[in-house]
């Protein structure tokens, strides 16, 4: 039982930075097929994270700038723990649902404070953005996590995969919540239109502007990690999780192909229409929903 | 009975002059006046007509036809009284009138709020 | 009597030392300014000396002149009247030793001689049990004061004494009115007769009476609308007679007023009345003392918003009332005496009265700051001093039977101690933290002043933090107000 | 026993005293004193670890006794109270040496010690005299210590004396309808009369009396005082007044909610909604306006205490909203959240203290970069935001998480979406104060900047020690919380030393796990980034500039207007300004008492004799009525 635990706990990272990495790769020839392009090999990524993590010359501004990024991986590692996928919840009764939306948060303090010391304004403005940004999805987030927490009785998210289990998908209980989280989960990847805190003609890639080398190659790779828990976490409150590891994939890939569609067709927000954005639409059918749940 | 009516008439337009009049002088006067009807009242008070001074000089005064004598004390005193403060109010006047070139009280307004 | 003590020497000591003073003023002048210390100083042992008695037997008489009463004028002492006569004695002693430092323009031996005369008036106005003789106190008093008001002879002062002479002799008029109609309508002149004699009168009689001794009591007493000369007077005299002034005087008249109104008028729709007074004294007392730019103008506004708080306790007609009326009675000469002797040093060392020129004497002058910030905290009623008991005491008595007239008027009252903060705190934020003028040399103030007000403080700081003794005398008193033994008292002892 | 209830409530005041005559002598003589009688003062609350003490009565006024009483949860706050005091102290010793007059020094420790021990005496009364009496004395000694900080603070404190005594008085009117109620203020003989008492009338109490409290605790629409008072006192107060001082209001909401009424009664008063009794449930709102509002101001700020103000009156308003929600779980939470606010918000304002005693500013964009300079102040800074933020392993997120749990489960879901948006809201403004103080570009003028003295670091690790010690074990706090709720009749809640297991709230939580986890996830993630290439380290001017080249003389820092677009966002809601209604209403009424005050004393000698011959006209018409008025 504990090696099992352990082996788990090992396997998890691994298994959720593969799924991450993935998604990266395929979106990369998605995109460029939508846009009629040939696009670049498909272990691109992998080339791409070996050529920065492998860089001889690397530089540092300072203690907490090298530091960022591991937090920030460290903090990605931790979430991934708590999020149950395809049956394996290692982690999940040591901590709620509640205490997940905060583990999260760990992550991109990391990544915010490595970046603020890198003493360039425009990861400083980078930064400005994410954490406005974060405040704007933030409020349909919390109103759908209520709403989904009401439904099911419990925070925790293993009952609440469990409670879904034979096709009582959350997604056909509480359709409108369903929609606003992914919503929600596509604004937290900050993909177009949400792109405004990396911007790279605009702010030189934001938080990022300083990285080069293996800090950048870390932030890569705590990407994939970003993309995967985002997703499963929707995959979980949304579509009932999955028994086995495929099942939970392909449910999974299913959400990102949709994310990839809306990426390539929008434009750019500005950050105060992205947060109005957030706090009207989403957040109205969020309430709508919720209400829905609270009088049932 | 006419002289508690005239008692209250002085007082009243004691009143009146202080009320209305502008002139320190007459203001004093108005003072005065008012002292004069509350002599007069108290001295009314004990009066009784055609009465004896509350004296035993002779045997066979009746004591029920006696003046209270009381009443005649208190004003004493009361006059008393009111003499000192006429002499203040005139010593107040006289450094008025230094001071302020004038005695419109209306004009004496150096004091307010 | 027994134990030697004689409440006449109250009166009779100090009118001795007026003589004196005028005495000596024409040869031997070094000794004039400390006569009224000595005057008072008796005044003191004589007030020690009664203190057993009164307390133990309720009440003093001494009666004058050889007759009994109520033909003969004596002088009754009871509880309350030596709580009042004590702290006029003590005043006047402290007073006394500040003014050696004080009081530096002539013509002194009139300064002195109507000083002692005005303390005498006051404490005689507290201990008398004749009626008449209270008007005959109040006329010396009042003559006294207006001399005093007037003594610096500029131009504020002596119109202010004019005013006040001119208000004060209406007032002493109206107050003879009224007891020749008490007279009148009983034939006696002693309290305690009155008392018994007035109870076959109506109430219109009576009415008609206490309206005209309200009148005139009401303008020394400084309740609104008849106060108007106080906010001129007290700023206009010298700041060892505002102490006076404000810290006993008014409450002299007032004591007359509920010992007149306890004793005769005991009715309820009259009380009521005094509570609209109260109220009405209280918010334009503290309201307007907010807006003054002049220190002591301002003391003398706070000074009518406490008579009005006293007076509103008093006018609750229950014993809870008058307890805490007496003890804010106490605070308040106390502390109010403290601040005018205080402001005075002050104002000598910096020669202003504007509140903005006191910025910055927290520093300067060490011991006047702090006693000025005690006092000022005592009359706010912020704990532990003394202030917050009565004021406890008499939000606690007002509410005791709740309604809706009684909870607005705890509002109001709570509203103007508010007001009273900020005034206070206005003042001293300013004394401590403000920015001194440029080069402000300035030191602490003369001896006398530093020890007149420093015994005062500490008294104040005494009965702050030990307020056990007072609060049960005042409870007594205010049993005594209730039951009106001072009738029974004088009865017994032979007051008639 | 008893006696030592009583020095215990003394020792603070004597030290006072003591101090500030100790001062006349040498400056150190009286350092020394309020170190110790300041250190005394919460050595001996360690006695009363888990005691109750019923009451002892240690005085007699107006026939009600005076009472003082322990339980454990006055414990907690009396741990609160003490703790932080001696810290403080500490601090305080080398920040305030740079005050060069010793008697305002003198006066200052003199103060620090009163309130300590005014706040001790507010939190062992045991009746409402005795609370009002330390309150008092509470208000008027901090207002000398606020004021205490130059120019701008007067106005602060003013401000802040005249709210604490309209609340004050408002919480006085309500103990003086007590009184005539029930002719005793011990809290248990107010507890019975109010058993007995018209539901108006308990209505009416607890108004009053959350007035007198919500201002002190700086709940909206009642906090104006107190972005200005915390962020002008001085730097050793800010901790005081924020950490301690706030949660007196909170304690007091306490024991007026649950020692002197119960839910129960208070649910049979009035409607509920939500199962909360209607009251409550205002108080609720109130509580959840306060935590967005002033989160969002909090984003906008500029100055670093005044930021932090802010964001006490939102900490204060999980508190508050803990607490009212009346359930186990969130009175426990509430309580535990007044323990970490404590905590965190002592922290931060010690090391914003730290920051000013070097560089002597506190406005955020003339700072940066001090990380290099002060990296000890740094970390303890990131402890202290973290907790705030509500992020695990730290104490601030278990006790919000206690919160939220508790609203959950009453189905308050209206509230808990004003809590989350809080918390989130925070992580922006704490953010903010690390960036703009601590990273970011280095001005030349701080090149020489240097952490501060020993004195004033310890301070500031004992309680970055206790966001840790809290955060991972937060059952030592619960164990003096729940016995204590016990005492006040509420159901236990299930924890252990590391959280709480599945069925006391909708989810299990074990701070264990999460901090070991992190740890672990943190060892491995820094192995595998010391496996690969070391980095060179350059300095902060070696930046990408799109082609310039960064130099000294350049600011090239984003700090001013840190959340701008942000601030465009909101701004429709934060047009409204409480306090310019209040503004405009005392100017009001000031133009109005000018105007007809004017009108009556005029100085003219013909009206005031006008008045009196009035008063006897109106004499003269109620006796020619006969008296038939009545």
């Amino acid at each position: 039982m504990v090696i099992d635990k352990i082996f788990f706990t090992i396997i998890t990272p691994i298994f959720a930075f593969a799924v991450g990495l993935s998604f990266m790769m395929i979106k990369l020839k998605v995109s460029a097929r939508i846009e009629r392009r040939y696009g670049p090999p498909i272990i691109q990524p992998i080339y791409n994270i070996l050529k920065l993590l492998l860089k001889e010359e690397n530089i540092s501004h300072g203690v907490i700038f090298s530091l960022g990024p591991v937090i920030a991986l460290a903090g990605s590692i931790l979430t991934v723990l708590f999020i149950p996928y395809a049956g394996i919840k290692l982690f999940t009764g040591s901590g709620d649902l509640i205490a997940l939306m905060y583990i999260m948060v760990i992550g991109s303090l990391g990544m915010a404070l490595g970046a603020g010391e890198s003493a360039n304004p425009n990861a400083s403005i980078g930064i400005s953005r994410a954490l406005t940004l974060m405040l704007g999805y933030d409020l349909p987030f919390v109103i759908i996590i209520i709403s989904v927490v009401l439904y099911y009785h419990t925070t925790n998210l293993a009952d609440i995969v469990a409670a879904q289990a034979h096709g009582h998908w959350t997604l056909w209980s509480l359709p409108l919540s369903a929609i606003v989280g992914f919503v929600v989960a596509y604004g937290a990847l900050g993909e177009h239109p949400f792109d405004i805190i990396t911007a790279p003609h605009e702010v030189a890639t934001g938080p990022m502007v300083e990285y080069g080398g293996k800090h950048l190659g870390f932030l890569v790779i705590n990407h994939a990690f970003h993309i995967y828990i985002e997703i499963a976490l929707f995959v979980d409150l949304f579509l009932g999780g999955a028994t086995n590891v495929l099942w939970f994939y392909v449910k999974m890939f299913a959400v990102f192909f949709i994310m990839m569609l809306f990426d390539e067709v929008y434009p750019r927000f500005k950050i105060d229409d992205a947060v109005r954005f957030f706090w009207k639409w989403p957040t109205i059918v969020a309430l709508i929903s919720l209400i829905i749940v609270l009088v049932k | 009975m006419i002289y508690y009516i005239g008692s209250l008439l002085l007082i009243a337009v004691g009143l009146y002059a202080v009320l209305v009049k502008s002139n320190l002088i007459k203001i004093i006067i108005g003072l005065n006046f008012i002292s004069s009807g509350v002599n007069l009242l108290i001295i009314s008070v004990g009066y009784i007509n055609n009465g004896t001074a509350p004296i035993f000089s002779r045997l066979g005064l009746n004591p029920n036809t006696m003046v209270d004598p009381i009443p005649q004390a208190l004003t004493l005193t009361a006059i008393v009284i009111d003499a000192s403060e006429l002499a203040l109010a005139v010593a107040f006047v006289v450094l008025l009138y230094r001071h302020y070139k004038t005695l419109d009280i209306k004009k004496i307004r150096s004091l307010k709020w | 009597m027994v134990g030697g003590a004689h409440p006449i020497l109250l009166i009779a000591v100090p009118l001795f030392f007026v003589f004196l003073i005028v005495f000596f003023s024409s040869f031997f002048k070094g000794i004039v300014k400390y006569l009224p210390i000595i005057a008072f100083g008796i005044n003191l042992i004589v007030i020690y000396q009664l203190i057993p008695e009164v307390l133990g037997k309720g009440m003093v008489i001494s009666t004058t002149a050889g007759f009994k009463p109520p033909l003969a004028i004596d002088i009754v002492v009871d509880r309350l009247s030596l709580i009042l006569a004590a702290i006029g004695s003590v005043l006047g002693f402290l007073v006394a030793i500040y003014n050696v430092s004080y009081i530096d323009e002539e013509p002194q031996e009139r300064y002195y001689a109507l000083f002692t005369l005005l303390v005498t008036g006051i404490i005689w106005m507290v201990v008398t049990g004749d009626i008449f003789n209270l008007f005959v106190a109040f006329e010396v008093t009042s003559i006294a004061a207006f001399g005093l008001v007037g003594f610096h002879r500029d131009q504020g002062a002596v119109e202010a004494g004019f005013k006040y002479l001119v208000m004060g002799s209406i007032g002493g008029g109206m107050l003879l009115v009224g007891i020749i109609m008490l007279y009148a309508a009983t034939g006696t002149l002693n309290m305690v007769d009155l008392a018994q004699k007035s109870v076959h009168l109506t109430f219109g009689q009576k009415f008609l009476a206490y309206s005209m001794i309200f009148i005139g009591l009401g303008i020394e007493g400084a309740l609104f609308p008849l106060n108007a000369w106080l906010p001129d007077a007290h700023p206009a005299a010298p700041s060892s007679v505002s102490a006076i002034l404000s810290g006993i005087m008014t409450t002299a008249a007032i004591y007359a007023l509920y010992r007149l109104t306890n004793l005769m008028f005991d009715y309820k729709q009259i009380y009521t009345i005094l509570l609209f007074f109260g109220l009405l004294t209280l918010i334009f007392g503290e309201v307007s003392a907010y807006f003054q730019q002049d220190i002591k103008r301002m003391l003398a506004y706070s000074t009518i918003g406490q008579t009005g708080l006293f007076f509103f306790a008093f006018a609750l007609d229950s014993a809870n009332g008058f307890q805490g009326s007496i003890m804010q009675i106490i605070n308040h000469s106390v502390s109010k005496a403290l601040l005018f002797l205080v402001t005075g040093g002050m104002i000598l060392r910096i020669g202003s009265r504007k509140i903005e020129d006191f910025a910055g004497l927290g520093r300067k002058m060490k011991f006047s700051s702090f006693f000025l910030a005690i006092g000022a905290f005592s009359l706010m009623g912020l704990p532990p001093f003394f202030g917050f008991w009565s004021k406890l005491k008499i939000i606690f008595a007002a509410l005791q039977n709740p309604n809706f007239f009684m909870v607005a008027s705890v509002v109001i009252i709570l509203l103007m101690s508010v007001v009273e903060g900020a005034y206070f705190f206005k003042l001293l934020q300013n004394m401590y933290f403000g920015k001194p003028a440029e080069n402000l040399q300035i030191s602490e103030a003369p001896a006398g002043i530093l020890i007149s007000f420093t015994i005062l403080g500490l008294i104040l700081i005494f009965i702050s933090v030990y307020p056990t003794p007072i609060i049960n005398l005042t409870h007594q008193v205010a049993n005594d107000l209730m039951s009106k033994s001072y009738i029974n008292i004088a009865l017994r002892l032979g007051g008639l | 026993m008893n006696a030592s209830l009583e020095l215990l409530l003394a020792t603070p005041f004597i030290g006072g005293l003591l101090a500030f005559i100790g001062g006349k002598v040498h400056r150190w003589i009286r350092n020394l004193i309020a170190i110790i009688f300041s250190f005394a003062t919460a050595f001996e609350i360690i006695g009363y670890y888990n005691v109750t003490i019923k009451g002892i009565v240690w005085g007699k006024l107006f026939g009600s006794d005076l009472i003082l009483q322990t339980n454990p949860i006055t414990w907690l706050f009396l741990f609160i109270v003490t703790s932080a005091s001696f810290l403080i102290v500490l601090f305080s010793i080398d920040d305030m040496r740079k005050e060069e007059d010793e008697l305002k020094l003198d006066a200052y420790y003199m103060y620090l010690l009163f309130v300590e021990g005014a706040m001790v005496g507010i939190v062992l009364a045991g009746d409402l005299i005795t609370f009002f009496m330390f309150w008092e004395i509470m208000s008027w000694t901090s207002y000398f210590l606020i004021i205490h900080g130059g120019k701008r603070s007067m106005a602060a404190g003013y401000k802040y004396i005249i709210m604490s005594v309209i609340g004050a008085y408002a919480m006085f009117l309500a103990m003086a309808m007590l009184y005539a109620k029930a002719h005793s203020l011990v809290y248990t003989d107010v507890a019975n009369v109010l058993l007995h008492s018209s539901p108006a009338f308990v209505i009416w109490t607890i108004v009053l009396l959350a007035i007198g409290f919500f201002v002190k605790a700086a709940v909206m629409p009642l906090h104006t005082w107190l972005p200005d008072a915390h962020s002008e006192a001085p730097s050793p107060v800010s901790p005081l007044l924020s950490g301690v001082l706030i949660k007196m209001g909170a304690y007091g909401l306490f024991v007026v909610l649950y020692g002197l009424i119960s839910v129960k009664l208070a649910g049979s008063l009035m409607p509920s909604v939500f199962s909360t009794p209607l009251l409550l449930y205002i108080i609720q709102w109130l509580a959840a306006l306060s935590i967005v509002l002033a989160t969002f101001l909090a984003i906008m700020q500029e100055d670093a205490k005044r930021l932090l103000a802010y964001s006490s009156i939102s900490q204060i308003g999980y508190v508050v909203l803990g607490i009212a929600t009346g359930t186990s779980l969130g009175v426990a939470g509430g309580l535990f959240h007044a323990l970490n606010h404590a905590i965190f918000k002592g922290l931060l304002f010690l090391v914003v203290g730290a920051v000013i005693y070097r560089t002597g500013t506190r406005n955020l964009s003339e700072l940066g970069g001090l990380i290099k300079k002060m990296p000890f102040s740094f970390v303890a800074l990131l402890l202290g935001i973290i907790a705030l933020a509500g992020v695990p392993p730290l104490n601030g997120f278990v006790s919000k998480w206690m919160i939220y749990e508790a609203l959950l489960q009453k189905k308050e879901v209206f509230l808990l979406i004003m809590a989350f948006v809080g918390s989130t809201g925070a992580f922006l403004y704490v953010y903010r104060l690390v960036h703009s103080i601590f990273l970011g570009q280095l001005p030349k003028k701080y090149e020489n900047v240097k952490d501060v003295p020993i004195l004033m670091q310890i301070p500031i690790w004992v309680l970055a020690l206790l966001t840790i010690v809290l955060g991972i074990m937060p059952g030592l706090a619960m164990n003096v919380i729940v016995k204590g709720m016990a005492f006040f009749g509420f159901k236990p809640i299930a924890y252990n030393l590391f959280g709480f297991p599945q069925g006391t709230a909708m989810g299990a939580l074990t701070t264990i796990n999460i901090s070991a986890g992190l740890a672990i996830a943190f060892v491995v993630a820094w192995i595998l980034f010391i496996l690969f290439p070391k980095s060179r380290k350059v300095s902060q001017y070696d930046n990408y500039a799109a082609g310039q080249v960064v130099t000294e003389d350049l600011k090239y820092n984003y700090s001013y207007g840190f959340y701008m677009s942000f601030s465009r966002v909101i701004k429709p809601i934060l047009k409204w300004s409480i306090e310019r209604v209040y503004n405009y209403w005392v100017e009001a009424a000031k133009i109005f008492g000018d105007y007809y005050m004017r009108r009556i004393y005029t100085g003219n000698l013909e009206t005031y004799n006008a008045y009196i011959v009035i008063v006897i006209t109106l004499a003269a018409a109620f006796v020619l009525l006969g008296g038939k008025i009545w």
